[in-house]
């Protein structure tokens, strides 16, 4: 990152006045922490203790005959705190809040589980919080909108625009050029102004420094590839950051393939021609959007990654060539959670299995001597709505059906 | 003429200006073309005109509906610039366009500049550039003599609000507190010392924006600053009661 | 245990002559397996790869300063992989029936998190797995079901008796004596016939062994007393065992309160009067019964505490004093359940949260100089549609009921 | 007289002694009382008398339903024994209980053999009770000339069938198959060998039971065993068909 927080030609803080001066103590208070060690271990400590750190890295053999090809091993971010690796950034950033002492806490999210980790991190550090979440994303993650709300949140559904995530986030600036005293907006990706980007990033490294070292211990040696969903990019700079320098580690990003790369119902920044440079929500990137620079409408199966923008750092990693990128249809994802449940056991998020669908298309074809490292974000769980609504279960509608006679009768 | 002096001469006559804002396209460029001959047939000085985008995150819901709803309706870029260069002909106040920095970006900097010099554009007010991510833009403005309008808040230090100065023409824009539009503010005792504040910070003239809506507003405003900013008040009205009850709205605020 | 597999008066194994040589083998390979420190450490390290071991111990610091007592501690097995203690007996079992040769594993579930744990394992360790469950259950665990049936296991809904967990494991013992050769019945907690019931207490050991560790590292030395809420036992077996020989540590079992404890609908076998001995599901033990020994109906808002009997080393360990028994009542739980997401932003279990209600009553009379454990079984997630609905969750009931509309209507 | 011996008389004049099997209460003890004059007439030689239990593990759909049943309409062990000692009144053939261990654990094991031996029971079936769990349990059997049934099943070795052998007294009870009680059982070579290793582990009479369901099985039976069981399908059929069906079918299986 440069001084104006680019990375490259990307990145930077387009940012209303009203928020400069708190960006100079925000931007201050990270050089502080970045540099402090004692910060570093603090951090680890609370994750060991709160959270499940260091998640295990789990060699799938079921699936690694199945396919033939390289040994996969997934990286369990699944088993945090609140079910994602979306805790590491909010416990870092809680950290940085008490060190502010700001009071109150704001939260953008898209799948529900950022907004779950900050409800979470604000009950621990007894903390105010309001979550903005688009009304359809309420609807698709219902049960993390209740959680949220039972640990002392408040959720607000916001009906602007596309009703996603990115509407959440307009909304939470809204909130943020507001409240600006005594709130930090806790950005749940590796976008948005600088520093943003890079802080979620380093608190996210977490997932590849204890990934890489698992790995050698396990496999004996770095592995052929690393793959990560991407939605803004916070669990792919994650796992990718640690590996950023090792010469023979591929990473690979998949992005949200949605109803097929030509369908226009998608959200692929970067692996396919249809995104293009544009400045929004503080920071500039490769956006889905038109001619005009008006932002499209996006779509996944997964909330999480139903996105127009993506992290300016992986946008420079693209461009670089560093960080291939690759996406997945929501038939290939669910393709690909029907077998790994089956097969491993495991209930990947439906953001994360569009890393296993990335994965499972190519790793046939590497060499049994090697190993791949599927990064896990977050489990399944959270997506039984949209899960057993996808697979059409009878028994789950037959359920739910009933449920809401007996609410409807008083 | 430049934008500056232009106020400039105009504060000579009066003891304090009025600039209103519209989002083009909102609810028709029709209604826009009735509400801003209105607007000047009252006096209004300055009119801020704001090509809707997708994401206005700086802005509250009456605008934000606004920007939605003439997105919705098919309003293009291309149709902003025609219809300003016919209001640049029409009336004789300076018109700016109020826009977020990505439809000039992805206009292209330079191309949006040229256009807008050829409409006869005075200003730009880019609420999310602020002048460390503007080099360019800032360059483009002093070659295509188009008024970089930058923005002061409550929260802007005294080294800042000099800072920004610097690099602004026309007149600043201080928002008159935290917050998005649209919200009615108080201008209370901090609220003077904001703006005396200001005053120290530039030579420019002062425009004050957020939550101004009525007379009392306008007259509080008095002595302090130099332009008063209505903006999603005239839009709700439109909104609400038509196009005609904007001109006795504006002929009552002075 | 002695030979017979009795703890004190307790225990033993009435099972059908059929099940005689398979519990022969399955008691010489389950002593192969204690006796060989490899099993052990195989087991570590599964767990350690697989599920997330150790689970941290999480202190609690909000809680502490509101009851203003000793320091509480929470051991989170909410953390492993399916969300609750389950698992380490499971992938135990697992590696177990691996050595056996077994095909094919059954389990009964209550909470729906043994089944969850034993699908589970089933589909890592590719054996055909049957799962019965109480209807009752079902309805009040469907997520869990969800997943099971999504990991390849067949649930089986048990429409007799009182169709809870006592009546799913009379039907799971109807399906071992019929496929007694290729299936290995996976049972669920600590209690059951010999050697279940210490069989099972040895795998869920590892989590007082670890919380013994963690305490003395963060406290300083052992605590002043440790919680667990009591269903079959194994939860409360697995944290108690380690401090058992510890002479200063207190160990609290808590169970099912229900309505209250002269309600008649509670689920509470140690701590009132109500339960007498007997020999029912294989073993011996205090049954919930009436004079002619039919078993009575329990009832508790937690499915898994919802049964009939207890572990036999629990009904020893409280005839000899050793543990102490309360019992918390359905509001309660509530309660404390409440009280811990908004201090914490940690969601326990029903169950687990009647370990919480028991340790709320009386850590604040305790010194500030020592600490106690509370062992959070599982996480709640499963439970939301008890907890939403006990909570009387508006938006939780008008999301239930439009999803409901629009299965209906098509 | 103890009840092998009464076993062994009858099976001097027949080539293989039928049990039956009905549930006590199920679906009321009138119609317990007026199937088993049936089956008396018919030329059963031995009744087995379930007293219901909550928790029947080791039956089936039928028998588990006929316990729940009867427990529902309020069944108490103490009918079972005033109605036992009724039947051995009216009646001369032998009578056994069968039950589960915790209804003979909770009335008291000695109070409930002699309760037993007051109403002349004559032998005791109790699935879920091996005899390492039975040591007082087969001491009182001796005290009170109870027979304790002893279970074979096919899962048991050649050793474990001495061992069972040892501590049984009246009939081995050999299970047709693995499973629980009312589904068919195939009576193949599988099942020859393991009636033969039956035969050379015990000298006492051998019953086979689970899954006897017509006149064909009884005959495939005889040679092999002493005595066939009917269990289930009586139980369906006065549930279907009334009591009144069951003299024509015990009639028809010999
Ligand atoms: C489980 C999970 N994975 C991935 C994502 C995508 O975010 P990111 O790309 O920042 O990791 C989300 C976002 O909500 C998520 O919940
Ligand atoms: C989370 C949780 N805790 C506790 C229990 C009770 O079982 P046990 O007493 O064997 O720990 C269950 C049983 O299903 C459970 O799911």
């Amino acid at each position: 990152m440069d001084t104006n927080g680019f990375f490259g030609n990307w990145g930077g803080a387009y940012i209303p006045e009203v928020l400069h001066q708190t960006f100079q103590e925000l931007k201050e208070e990270y050089a502080r922490c970045r540099k402090d060690p004692e910060f570093w271990q603090e951090y680890l400590t609370l994750m060991s203790t709160y959270s499940c750190r260091p998640t295990p890295l789990t060699h799938a053999e079921n699936l690694s005959r199945h396919f033939g090809g390289a040994d996969i091993y997934i990286k369990r971010e699944d088993l945090n705190h609140t079910g994602a690796h979306k805790a590491n950034n909010v416990m870092g950033q809680g950290l940085l809040v008490k060190r502010m002492g700001k009071k109150r806490v704001i939260a953008e999210t898209g799948a529900g589980q950022h907004g779950m980790a900050t409800a979470t991190m604000a009950a621990k550090f007894g903390l105010d919080c309001t979550i903005y979440m688009g009304e359809e994303d309420v609807l698709r993650q219902r049960p993390n909108v209740f959680w949220m709300e039972k640990m002392g949140a408040t959720v607000v559904p916001v009906t602007d625009g596309s009703q996603t995530l990115k509407d959440a986030i307009n909304e939470a600036f809204r909130d943020w050029v507001t409240n600006v005293d005594d709130t930090h907006y806790v950005f749940g990706t590796a976008c948005g102004p600088a520093p943003f980007p890079e802080m979620v990033s380093w608190f996210q490294s977490i997932i590849g420094i204890e990934a890489a070292e698992q790995i050698v211990k396990y496999h004996g040696k770095m592995p052929r590839r690393v793959y990560a969903c991407v939605g803004g990019g916070s669990n792919a700079m994650g796992v990718f950051k640690r590996f950023l320098d090792e010469d023979d580690v591929e990473l690979v990003g998949v992005e949200a393939g949605g109803h097929g790369a030509d369908s226009g119902a998608h959200a692929i920044r970067l692996s396919s021609p249809d995104a293009t440079p544009g400045v929004a929500q503080g920071y500039k990137t490769m956006f889905l959007q038109d001619n005009d620079g008006q932002m499209k409408q996006t779509h996944s199966v997964a909330a999480g990654l139903d996105y127009v923008g993506v992290s300016p750092i992986l946008s420079d990693l693209w461009e670089q060539k560093k960080v291939r990128f690759e996406s997945a249809t929501d038939d290939e994802v669910m393709a690909a959670l029907d077998l790994t449940m089956k097969l491993e056991g495991i209930i990947p998020a439906l953001e994360s299995s569009h890393a296993f669908a990335g994965a499972f298309k190519e790793v046939g074809k590497l060499s049994k001597e090697d190993a791949i490292i599927i990064n896990q974000s977050g489990r399944g769980d959270k997506d039984i709505f949209t899960i057993a609504h996808a697979f059409e279960d009878p028994s789950w509608k037959k359920f739910i059906i009933d449920r809401g006679k007996e609410y409807s009768s008083n | 003429m430049q934008l500056e002096q232009q106020l400039q001469e105009k504060l000579e006559t009066r003891d304090i200006l009025l600039m209103t804002h519209i989002v083009l396209g909102y609810p028709s460029f029709e209604v826009n073309r009735e509400v801003i001959r209105q607007m000047v047939n009252e006096g209004v000085d300055c009119i801020e005109m704001q090509i809707p985008f997708s994401e206005p995150m700086a802005d509250g819901p009456v605008i934000l509906k606004a920007n939605q709803d003439s997105l919705a309706a098919g309003t293009t870029v291309e149709e902003c610039f025609s219809f300003g260069a016919e209001m640049v002909q029409k009336h004789t106040i300076p018109f700016l366009f109020m826009t977020y920095y990505n439809i000039i970006f992805k206009y292209g900097e330079e191309a949006f500049f040229k256009r807008a010099a050829e409409c006869g554009i005075r200003g730009f007010i880019v609420p999310d550039l602020p002048p460390e991510m503007g080099k360019t833009f800032l360059e483009l403005a002093d070659r295509y003599d188009i008024a970089p309008i930058l923005i002061f808040a409550p929260t802007s230090t005294d080294d800042r609000m000099k800072q920004l100065s610097g690099y602004g023409r026309g007149f600043i824009y201080c928002v008159a507190r935290r917050g998005v539009t649209g919200k009615k503010s108080d201008f209370d005792h901090d609220f003077d010392s904001y703006l005396a504040r200001c005053r120290t910070a530039t030579e420019l003239p002062l425009a004050v924006g957020f939550g101004i809506q009525s007379k009392e507003d306008i007259d509080a405003l008095k002595g302090k600053a130099d332009m008063a900013v209505i903006g999603s008040r005239t839009i709700k009205l439109v909104a609400t009661e038509g196009a005609d009850a904007v001109g006795p709205f504006i002929a009552g605020l002075r």
